[in-house]
């Protein structure tokens, strides 16, 4: 297990009406304890996981959404986001709740773990993968 | 009035089973009847008293069998839907010579003609599904 | 005699809430829930859609899973109005039957 | 139980992919026992569960289309087709099964039950009924 | 380097299609499986679409789920193929990764 | 070649474990390897001996029961997916003093890694799911 694989999780769905978000989560925070290079693609309706303000009072389910702000503890801290479906959707950037990480080679500096790409972008992040899983 | 409720789809993966909890609660609290409710295609596997949530989530079958018990509502699982997904009560088991059951108090199984009947039977009929 | 249709998917997912507008009347109401609440948004791909629908019938959606999706009241199209769980009961009850967008 | 109620089966859903058009069937059929005033629609993806020539062998999972066929024995011999789905999905009523029924008020003569309606005609019949249930 | 996307959903029922086009690359695959394969069909409201991104994308089609479903091979669109699972297997082999539009 | 594979929804709802079963069937006829299927999501519910199918319909638990007895095929079930819908072995079933069990032979419970370390150790991994 000395080799490092690229690990795409991608998350096209939206939270709470099914449980694909969270158990998305539940992968990726096993997945950081084997130390491979993890990327996190949200697109079409995935960007709806990370609105900031969500309140799930009303609906008895667990809001799990703190637990995008944990990932950077567990080293996971690229986090793309694609602009067209932000668009579509009516969102920007400001609607997303702020995700950050301590970069461990520059100076633990804070940084923010969600990158704005374009839909071109995302294709070749996507493009350059060892193992896509798909939520 | 009476309403007839149908859920369609498995617990924790799907909302439904949660939506039409709260809705079913709201409706009692406001004074409707709910005489039964009918789990059909994954809504049986609602059912399961083998289910184990994390603590701090709810457990979509206590609350039923819960609200079963408070409010006498009926909670049918469709037999033929429940046989192909592995939902079984004792008699069931027995019959089909399995070794084990795994449906909960206050769920029972029963056909279909259980989901036209309460069709008939009642003022309006809602569909909680995927 | 008039229609309430509930809405659960998002329709940017499923054409769920396309085809429920394409068959509802005038005077019917459509009830967004679950994943169907992010139909209500403002500056959508579909927000037009929604809109123009809005003058001849009804659109609320659930207001448990609009919070539960941070999504705030001032994100939503205008004339769109929020029920709870006793106003989704009042919806079914006030209405002469209730067909599901599944 | 001597009420007798109009029941409308929404079918949305295409076979095979998913369990909904098959378990659909079998709450008509036993639901035929009932004796209520009984329609079918089929829009969106539902019409293609109407299409001829449906041969599972390959993905091993039982043919249910003959059973449309049958329907008619059960006195279901209303199955409405919306017009504008098969044409967003280049079908014609010609790549549909024909579903026939045997008219007791008219000497027995067999008749057509698969009725193609526009999308207008289709939110008459819907807003017509007592009960709907979706599939 | 090459994909192999696989779309399992019908195109007139969820996005996963057009999403599914929009990020393959060309030298990509897309194999339609399930009711991925109502994608491929001719004369459709998607039927551009796929036409479209047939020239820099290779695009099959599972045929256990077209005869299935009653597709037949001439209702496809041209230059689309069908494949058997062991055709699939091949194609899971030939390209570097598989990703699947759910 | 090495291929890994995950199943993500339930038997007989979707097709998903049944277009897995196809592959997997013809990868190792072909003369891949696949050592290990993951089931996850709703997937874990493939794995229920109790499941009784019309007679005439393919029995899906058992196929793949057969496959991991003749081709030494590892069936992995997602512990913490399979708590939440109800699919325990007997370890588990004692642990959370549940009465029963569920779970087929030829399926082993076990952690969320194993579906790392099968994405580190094949070559390819695909996706059935909905």
């Amino acid at each position: 297990m000395s080799e490092i694989k690229k690990f795409l999780y991608v998350n096209r769905k939206a939270p709470y009406g099914t449980i694909y978000a969270l158990e998305s989560l539940e992968v990726v925070l096993i997945g950081a304890a084997f130390e491979q290079d993890v990327s996190l693609a949200f697109l079409d309706d995935g960007v709806f996981q990370l609105t900031k303000g969500q309140n799930t009072d009303g609906i008895g389910i667990k809001n799990f959404s703190p637990t995008y702000r944990a990932l950077g503890d567990y080293e996971v801290t690229k986090l793309y986001v694609e602009q067209e479906s932000l668009d579509e959707r009516g969102l920007t950037l400001d609607d997303l709740q702020a995700v950050v990480y301590e970069d461990e080679d520059d100076d633990w500096e804070e940084k923010p773990s969600i990158r704005v790409v374009s839909r071109a972008e995302m294709a070749d992040i996507m493009a350059d993968q060892d193992v896509v899983l798909s939520f | 009035m009476k309403f007839g409720v149908v859920i369609s789809e498995g617990p924790y993966t799907h909302q439904a089973a949660d939506t039409a909890y709260h809705f079913v609660k709201s409706a009692i609290a406001k004074g409707h009847e709910v005489p039964r409710v009918f789990f059909y295609h994954d809504g049986v596997n609602v059912a399961s008293r083998l289910s184990v949530p994390p603590q701090d989530e709810r457990n979509i079958q206590q609350n039923w069998t819960a609200l079963a018990k408070d409010h006498g509502v009926d909670l049918v699982v469709c037999i033929a839907a429940a046989q192909r997904r592995g939902m079984l009560d004792d008699n069931e088991a027995k019959r089909q010579g399995k070794d084990a059951s795994n449906i909960a108090e206050g769920f029972r199984i029963s056909g279909l003609g259980q989901l036209i009947e309460m069709g008939i039977q009642t003022d309006r009929l809602v569909t909680f599904g995927d | 005699m008039s229609t309430l249709h509930t809405v659960n998917k998002s329709p940017f997912a499923t054409g769920s809430l396309e085809s429920c507008l394409a068959h509802c009347k005038d005077g019917d109401a459509v009830l967004m829930i679950e994943d169907g609440v992010y139909g209500g948004l403002a500056g959508t791909a579909v927000a037009d859609l929604v809109q123009q629908k809005a003058g001849s019938v009804a659109i609320y959606v659930l207001s448990a899973d609009t919070q539960a999706r941070g999504l705030a009241a001032d994100k939503l199209l205008q004339g769109i109005k929020g029920v709870d769980y006793d106003g989704f009961v009042d919806l079914v009850a006030d209405h002469d039957r209730t067909q599901s967008w599944l």
